[in-house]
């Protein structure tokens, strides 16, 4: 016995949401008037119209779900100086509600594990204000690539976690719908019939590795030469980090002249050189496989040992957006 | 926080009577950083000056802003006022609030409105100036003498005069250049060769000159003050130490006649020879083209008769370096040549007027040799084919002046003048002979030029046709002159015995090259540049490089030697102290960013920007950089621009400042 | 005019009419003094236009016209010496070849043109400076403030795009392993080649394809890591700059027709020494990327050795610019509003950067923050301003691997921009990056010749 | 070696001994002339100077037929001819709106790219030493003063060809065929041809002037490569005789005369005993090595 709902009631439900001046976002393939290198993508993004909602024909968007919620620029007060004295200005506070759809589950279990890290010292006001505000629905994975891995750290291609509601695809055109909050509930309250039928268990991908072992390894070795030989191809840019839905360092910078601006918050990637350089000029880590051993660390060691969660949702973003096909998946199978 | 000072200028009332100075000053008061604005009726006056220096003091302002008129105005004024007070000099900025405001609008609202902004600008300009020290460049005092002809002779020996050693080179075997080879010049009618030789002998005693004759300039590096000259000696065969000059060599030199290049080949010298007797040096020179013992080791009389033991068959050329603080190009001039064969496109050479077919057509110097007392005929006239007294002679002016269809555009300036003196001299040689004179114009500035012609005319009754020839021939030994006489527009023919050609002046071969080596421009025609054409005449692009004579553009005697006697004093004020100060606003690169890919050193006018190599302190290579001669820059900030990575920046404009002042534009 | 004046409404014109601003950069030897004499000379114009005075055209950088713009600028006028007459003898020849390419690029990205004024104006010249802000102030003020830059119309910016579709149109790509038939034999050879070398000890590591990307080959048996096949699509000439490599001792590199070119522009700039590294070139058929339906070099030129054969022909040069066609064909807001809609989803990783061979600066401007160039931030100013930086410094050198566009997570196709300058250099001075050793490059150079007929 | 043949109005009236004497040397030297069917006048005449476009359009369209047909060398043995389709030439090169025009009144496409040569280049392309080797009846006891007149070299820059003041491109051939050849001072003068019927005087002058200066140099003929000059100088010396008193009796031959004769053609054959001043009897009177050969040589008559 289960709740259904059919895709067309489904867009409608969306258009109803869109017109209600809430902030949808879902996948949604990216055409443009002259055909990108890559056309065809699928990237969460805000939808203008329910049509724009891709449900199928893609394993995982190209970006990460966290964007909506822990934005790549964000600012946090303005400043301007006047006379002799200086003056703040608070950013006007969100109000907007926000549902993501059709967000992967691996993209939805990294929320929760997000939540630990900005409310451990300090509450992030910004964050859990636009938490509050969301609603996420998954849609549970029905098929897999090589780069998928949510089943080597805990999770399943319908892992609940961090939903609100999750969608699970019946074929011709019928949703199961699991609603598993209230806000996930109030969401479909009315817009679903019972049924019979229920959602198969989607196929899964095999299990890569052992994160014990793998928290074991790097504890162990930290100046391993495995490192080196894993990562040297690396070239330091910041595509997994920027696209991996747990990823969340950021750097706070001041932008403007010196009479008035604005202090902001923007994405940061241990994969940097400048991440951790000093101003003497020292960098505690001077090449791209200590970046990359820092990578896998943080994930795997540090921040379970400090949250007792692994930062890493099996997604294989980082695999998929390595220009040399890199990413977390490849270091690991290698141990 | 900085301490910024603002002092706001009325200017009486060319800045008050459109700009609100008091509203002006209240808006900047507020500006960040800001400490203190103020304004007055006459900043530059001595009570505003001194208002600058007792703020300065008083409220301990770390830079200045003066609200005025154009920096290229008061800029040094108001610098100078800060650094009696103490202040960094390059911590004062302008804002022109005059030129660039009251004078052009006059709506008073618009007019304030903007002043406040270009103070604004000045300001954020102000914040970020860093305290230069003017760069100091050890002058090496010796100045190195390109050319020995009368401009370099006499540049040469102002600067040694005045006690600073003047290496001197000279291309041909001996200093004298065109003006050893004259007659007697315009307008006095003096014997050339008794004015120029005296100060030959001075050059070539003076203590202080050191003279490398039959020598070219090969290479040069370094930068004002510290020029690094090589000079290629060429393979001369006589050592002039040894060498007595006692003239038995090329007494016995058996190969007599080859043509004499100081005659223009109106003579003959043996293969052995100094050029003309008043040669300095006064030694000789081996013809290594003819000598037959070089050539298949024949004959050798020279070896034998010569005493001193001063000739070597065996000479080579030499490469010697000179370090010299500054430098003076006087490489003088050549003639037009008149055959087919042209080393410039659109030249067409003469072929109508026979020149080298007829040996009576010749060309202005050869008829100066001609002249000469010392020259081939003894300063008898003879015309070359057979000796004969010429009885008439034709001159014509502007062979390859003036003549866009196949010659120059420009005109040499002094053929009208050596012409009637050519006239003049021929009358007093052949006293029943007659001069005929074809010009275009006569132009005759210059102080007693006009009535030198007008003697020429009425006096010595050359004949003057305003027109040109079409066309010379020969019949039976007369060579038939062609032409026409515009003025009264009938066609004239004349038979001559000989015919002169005043063939246009065009600079000296190689100039080109050679300025290349040192930086200098040069036009289309090869004449070097000067960097302004009146208020900079003999100075040039690249700092302690001058200019004079006739390399710089066609000029007489006078001119060639007062404009020599100009760059001696450049010269000498280069000299002037034992240090160069120069502007401090120049470029510097970031060795630690710099990427070493030298886009810079491409782009950079003054081939400033060096590769070099950054090492530790034990010399361990780390890397290389590209890295500024603060001799060379002049601050122009190319490279700032090309630089990827904004390693290379410019003082007094650095990236900073200029992104502040941008940005303040919001 | 200065905002303070403004909240006193203190002005002669009302408040409400548009005034346009207008940031000048001028030389200080010819415009500033033109301007000067224009005041000693009493003639009026408008007070719209601000001067920046800089000591020369040729120190005003490209940056600082986007940046004026960024701050509100509703023109920019850019003003040095005629030429002949620079102060610096050629730093107005080097200025105006910068602007001839960088044009382009503003161009290309939908910048309006009419809003960049490029003047000679000397010292004596007060009267054209009159004329010329005059002119300018009132055409801006005909066009209005500028509202367009770096402006989003929504969908309304691509009327030519299909009404989106809702599946993708390409099946997102599996990681990719396996070699395709026709390259096996190529492959053997390649590897024999390189157990070869490392055996004899020609080189310390070879550094070649794998079947997941890059990998280094630092013993003979490993060979059989390599592999050459329709996927092997990275510029491996990208590590040769990178410590971690050098460190591993001289190398040999695998490199197609289209990569080989950086080496020549890499050793142009003196960035490597050509004899202190093996090249292997591949021939190649082509991979399937854009770049090759109008590959010229499927035959490496300047490779020690080729391994393998290929019957493709380069097509004709036209088709090189083909890819920009549909792209110039759109209406200058248009283009804008697709260049930020891409740009909106820069996230700023820099992969376009880490992947370029060209990119080797030791700190990338973007990472400078004295003065700060570009802004950090992933907003429309920091990613258009990322952007035009990286096209710009690329001016002449990008050799058309297209890997930032490879690279690139959020798909924004940067091969246009690096197109539209090859083709501005190409068109404008004959010049191709990466094809004449002997070339004297095209930035840091320039020819009494270069055109401006955009200059008044 | 087969070019387009453009002879223009003298070889085909007047001058036509010329035209006689050049395709029989040419011939034997297998060079193959066609004449451009349809050629209209080159616009020497009055057009030059009367209207600009028609002085283009007319050797344009000359030029067009020799193209239409395929050639690229136009042999225009008469310099009025050669200078003028030169000149056509050079503007349409430089003048693209000209050109199209140009081809629309012409009603032919015309690419002004072939070239225009006259006798003396022919001879030049044909090459010396094949002339050399071709040489029957060395030219031993001739000794010319060869004339170039005014239009063969100038204006310069239209038809580019030897140093237009100091030309010496006919002696060259004339010492090929193993003739000798004096300097002298008017080979580039002007003979007075545009005068001819508008002021005789100045013909009568100039033609004299030329022939006095040629023979006090001691020519005994004259080589010309112009109908023209030939007209002049050798059916005036009556009237110069008659207004000076002074017989010259100077032979003028065409280039192509004496080039035949060297290659062993009779006078008859190449139409010199047609001239008015009758030039050598056989073509064997050219080697006559007798101290007065130099005369015979000059003028034999025909008795």
């Amino acid at each position: 016995m289960s709740a259904t709902i059919s895709e067309t009631a489904l867009r409608e439900l969306v258009a109803g949401w869109i017109a209600q001046g809430k902030r949808v976002v879902g996948p949604r393939v990216i055409a443009s008037p002259i055909g990108p290198a890559r056309d065809g993508r699928v990237f969460y993004a805000p939808l203008q119209s329910s049509d724009q909602l891709a449900l199928e024909g893609f394993i995982h968007p190209a970006n990460a779900m966290k964007e909506f919620l822990f934005p790549k620029h964000e600012e946090l007060y303005g400043y301007r100086i006047t006379g002799k004295g200086i003056e703040l200005k608070e950013v006007e506070s969100l109000r907007a509600e926000q549902v993501l759809i059709a967000g992967r589950p691996c993209d939805a279990a990294a929320l929760p594990i997000l939540d630990k890290v900005f409310n451990w010292d300090y509450k992030d006001e910004l964050y859990n204000t636009r938490r509050q505000l969301t609603t996420i629905i998954t849609l549970a994975c029905t098929e897999h690539d090589d780069a998928c891995f949510c089943t080597s750290v805990g999770l399943a291609p319908d892992a609940e976690r961090g939903s609100d509601a999750m969608l699970l695809r019946l074929g011709d055109g019928e949703y199961e719908v699991r609603c598993l909050t209230e806000k996930g509930k109030a969401l479909f309250d009315g817009k679903l019939k019972a049924s019979e039928r229920g959602a198969s268990l989607p196929s899964a991908p095999e299990k890569r590795f052992d994160a014990e072992k793998v928290r074991a390894f790097v504890k162990e070795n930290f100046d391993s030469p495995f490192w080196p030989a894993q990562t040297l191809a690396c070239l330091g840019c910041g595509a997994c980090a920027y696209t991996c839905p747990t990823c969340h360092c950021f750097d706070i910078v001041d932008e403007g002249n010196i009479e008035r601006g604005v202090r902001a918050r923007n994405w940061d990637s241990c994969q940097f050189r400048m991440f951790t350089l000093h101003a003497s000029g020292h960098n505690p880590r001077p090449n791209q496989p200590a970046r990359q051993r820092q990578r896998i660390d943080h994930k795997f060691r540090i921040y379970p040992e400090k949250f007792g969660e692994i930062l890493c949702t099996g997604c294989g973003n980082c695999t998929r957006n390595c220009p040399e096909g890199i990413g977390v998946l490849s270091v690991l199978s290698a141990l | 926080m900085s301490r910024i000072g603002v002092f706001i200028c009325w200017c009486g009332e060319n800045i008050a009577r459109t700009v609100d100075v008091d509203e002006v000053t209240r808006q900047v008061a507020e500006f960040p950083g800001v400490r203190c604005a103020v304004n007055y009726k006459y900043m530059c006056s001595d009570p505003g000056q001194t208002m600058v220096r007792d703020k300065i003091a008083s409220e301990r302002l770390d830079s200045v802003v003066v609200a005025s008129c154009s920096p290229h105005m008061h800029l040094r004024t108001f610098r100078s006022a800060a650094s009696l007070a103490g202040l960094n000099p390059y911590r004062v900025e302008m804002a022109n609030i005059r030129e660039h405001c009251s004078w052009v609008h006059p709506n008073k609202a618009q007019a304030t409105a903007k002043a406040v902004q270009l103070i604004r600008l000045s300001v954020e300009k102000a914040r970020r100036d860093h305290e230069l020290e003017p760069i100091r460049v050890p002058v090496t005092r010796r100045a190195l003498v390109i050319g020995g002809g009368v401009a370099g002779i006499q540049a040469a020996l102002d600067i040694a005069n005045s006690g600073y050693e003047v290496v001197m080179v000279e291309r041909e075997p001996s200093i004298g250049g065109k003006m050893a080879g004259l007659s007697e010049t315009f307008p006095t009618l003096d014997c050339s060769q008794c004015i120029l030789t005296p100060r030959m002998v001075e050059v070539g005693q003076h203590p202080k000159i050191k003279l490398y004759s039959y020598s070219e300039v090969e290479a040069v590096s370094g930068y004002v003050g510290n020029f690094n000259v090589t000079i290629r000696q060429k393979a001369r065969y006589v050592d002039i130490k040894k060498c007595t000059g006692c003239g038995e060599c090329w007494n016995v030199c058996p190969l007599k006649r080859n043509p004499s290049e100081f005659d223009y080949a109106m003579g003959m010298r043996p293969a052995i020879y100094v050029p003309f007797p008043q040669a300095v040096p006064a030694r000789p020179v081996i013809d290594a083209k003819v000598c037959a013992k070089i050539l298949r080791n024949g004959c050798g009389l020279c070896l034998k008769k010569c005493k001193a033991e001063a000739i070597n068959f065996k000479d080579q050329d030499k490469l010697v370096e000179e370090k010299v603080g500054a430098v003076v190009i006087a490489t003088g001039y050549k003639l037009y040549n008149i055959g087919k064969v042209q080393d410039r496109p659109k030249l067409e050479g003469y072929g109508e007027y026979g020149y080298g077919k007829y040996k009576n057509v010749i060309d202005s110097l050869q008829f100066e040799r001609l002249l000469s007392a010392s020259g081939p005929t003894v300063g008898e006239l003879k015309r070359p084919s057979d000796g004969a007294q010429p009885k008439s002679v034709v001159f014509l002016c502007c062979v390859g002046s003036r003549d866009n269809a196949k010659g120059l555009p420009y005109c040499s300036k002094i053929c009208c003048m050596y012409t009637a003196k050519h006239a003049m001299l021929y009358k007093h040689k052949v006293h029943d002979g007659q001069a005929h004179v074809f010009y275009m114009d006569i132009r005759a500035g210059g102080k007693g030029y006009e009535e030198f012609v007008r003697r020429a005319i009425e006096q010595d009754g050359a004949q003057y046709y305003r027109g040109r020839v079409s066309k010379i021939t020969e019949e039976n030994g007369k060579l038939i002159v062609r032409g026409t006489d515009t003025l009264a527009g009938e066609p004239v023919t004349i038979e001559a015995d000989m015919v002169v050609l005043a063939n246009a002046m065009r600079p000296a071969d190689g100039v080109e090259q050679l300025a290349q080596k040192f930086n200098v421009g040069y036009d289309e025609y090869g004449f070097l540049l000067e960097s302004h054409p009146k208020l900079r005449p003999v100075e040039t692009a690249s700092a302690g490089v001058y200019i004079c004579g006739a390399c710089q553009a066609p000029k007489d005697i006078p001119e060639s030697v007062a404009q020599a006697s100009a760059a001696a004093s450049k010269v000498l004020i280069t000299f002037s102290a034992s240090e160069l100060t120069r502007e401090p606003e120049i470029a510097k690169v970031n060795e630690d960013t710099c990427a070493a890919c030298f886009t810079c050193t491409h782009a950079c006018p003054y081939h400033a920007i060096e590769q070099a190599e950054v090492r530790t302190p034990r010399g361990v290579f780390i890397k290389r950089t590209a890295r500024v001669n603060p001799g060379l820059c002049m601050g122009c900030g190319t490279c700032v621009a090309v630089c990827p990575s904004k390693s290379a920046d410019l003082e007094g404009f650095t990236e900073q400042q200029i992104y502040s002042m941008v940005e303040s534009l919001v | 005019m200065s905002e303070r004046a403004e909240n006193r409404g203190s002005t002669g014109v009302p408040p409400v009419q548009f005034e346009p601003k207008i940031v000048a950069f001028v030389c200080n030897w010819c415009t500033y003094l033109g301007a000067d004499l224009a005041g000693t000379t009493r003639l009026e114009y408008p007070p719209n236009v601000r001067i920046v005075r800089l000591p020369c055209t040729g120190r005003i950088d490209f940056n600082l016209i986007v940046k004026a713009f960024e701050i509100g600028a509703d023109s920019v006028l850019v003003s040095g010496c005629h030429p002949g007459d620079c102060h610096y003898t050629s730093g107005n020849y080097h200025a105006r070849r910068r602007w001839i390419l960088f044009r382009e690029l503003l161009q290309a990205l939908g910048f309006e043109m009419e809003r960049i004024h490029f003047t000679w104006i000397s010292a004596a010249e007060g009267h054209k400076w009159q004329e010329v802000v005059k002119e300018i102030t009132e055409k801006t003020r005909q066009m209005g403030p500028y509202k367009e830059l770096y402006r989003r119309n929504g969908e309304a910016a691509s009327p030519a795009s299909p009404r989106p579709s809702t599946t993708p149109a390409v099946s997102p790509e599996p990681l990719r392993s396996g070699t395709s038939e026709p390259s096996a034999a190529a492959e053997q050879e390649l590897r024999d080649t390189c157990r070869r070398l490392l055996a004899e000890d020609k080189v310390k590591v070879v550094i070649g394809y794998g079947k997941r990307g890059p990998v280094f080959i630092t013993k003979p048996e490993d060979v059989e890591k390599l592999v050459w096949n329709d996927e092997c699509l990275a510029n491996l000439t990208v590590y040769l700059k990178r410590k971690e490599i050098k460190a591993l001792g001289r190398p040999a590199i695998v490199v197609k027709g289209c990569d080989e070119r950086a080496l020549v522009v890499l050793e142009e700039e003196s960035q490597l020494e050509r004899k202190e590294i093996h090249v292997i070139g591949m021939a190649c058929q082509g991979m399937g990327e854009p770049k090759c339906e109008a590959c010229e070099v499927h035959l490496p030129r300047f490779a020690d050795e080729v391994i393998g054969a290929t019957d493709k022909h380069a097509p004709g040069t036209a088709d090189r610019w083909k890819a920009l066609e549909s792209l110039m064909a759109l209406t200058t807001p248009q283009r804008m509003s697709y260049w930020a809609t891409e740009f909106e989803r820069c996230v700023k990783c820099y992969a376009c950067r880490q992947v370029c061979p060209m990119c080797y600066c030791e700190r990338c401007l973007v990472d400078k923050n004295r003065p700060t160039v570009i802004e950090p931030s992933a907003t429309d100013k920091g990613n258009f301003g990322w952007h035009i930086l990286r096209a710009f410094h690329l001016a002449g050198r990008c050799i058309g691997c297209d890997e930032c566009t490879r690279a690139c997570p959020a798909g924004i196709d940067l091969r246009l921009l690096n197109l539209t300058l090859a083709k501005a250099a190409e068109e404008q001075f004959a010049y191709r990056a990466g094809v004449d050793p002997k070339a004297e490059p095209l930035i840091g150079a320039y020819s009494l010749q270069d055109k401006e007929n955009f200059i008044r | 070696m087969n070019l387009a043949y453009y002879p223009g109005c003298a070889l085909h009236g007047s001058s036509n001994d010329y035209e006689q004497s050049l395709r029989a040397c040419l011939g034997a030297l297998d060079v193959q002339l066609k004449e451009l069917d349809d050629w209209i006048c080159c616009g020497a005449t009055a057009a030059h100077s009367l209207n600009q476009k028609l002085a283009v359009a007319l050797p344009a369209r000359n030029l067009a037929l020799a193209e239409s047909k395929g050639f690229h060398e136009v042999l225009a043995p008469c310099p009025m001819c050669s200078m003028q389709l030169l000149k056509a030439r050079k503007e349409l090169a430089e003048n693209e709106a000209l050109r199209r025009s140009v081809s629309e009144i012409v009603e032919l496409e015309v690419r002004g790219e072939a070239k225009v040569l006259n006798l003396i280049q022919l001879f030049e392309s044909i090459g010396l030493d094949k002339l050399k080797a071709a040489v029957k009846v060395p030219l031993s006891s001739l000794n010319a003063a060869c004339y170039y007149g005014c239009l063969l070299t100038r204006p310069p820059e239209v038809v580019e060809f030897d140093d237009f003041e100091q030309p010496r491109s006919m002696e060259k051939i004339l010492e090929t065929l193993g003739g000798k050849t004096v300097d002298w001072n008017y080979r580039t003068e002007c003979c007075g041809a545009g005068m001819t019927m508008a002021n005789e005087q100045t013909v009568l002058d100039l033609s004299h002037k030329i022939l006095t200066n040629a023979k006090k140099h001691g020519a005994n003929c004259l080589v010309v490569a112009c109908p023209m000059c030939h007209v002049n100088l050798d059916m005036k010396q009556p009237n110069i005789e008659q207004h000076y008193g002074v017989k010259h009796a100077m032979p003028i031959y065409y280039l192509s005369d004496v080039v035949g004769l060297a290659l062993g053609f009779e006078p008859e054959g190449l139409g010199v005993d047609r001239h008015f001043v009758p030039g050598v009897a056989r073509s064997a009177d050219l080697q006559v090595s007798t101290p007065d050969a130099g005369r015979k040589a000059g003028a034999v008559g025909k008795a």
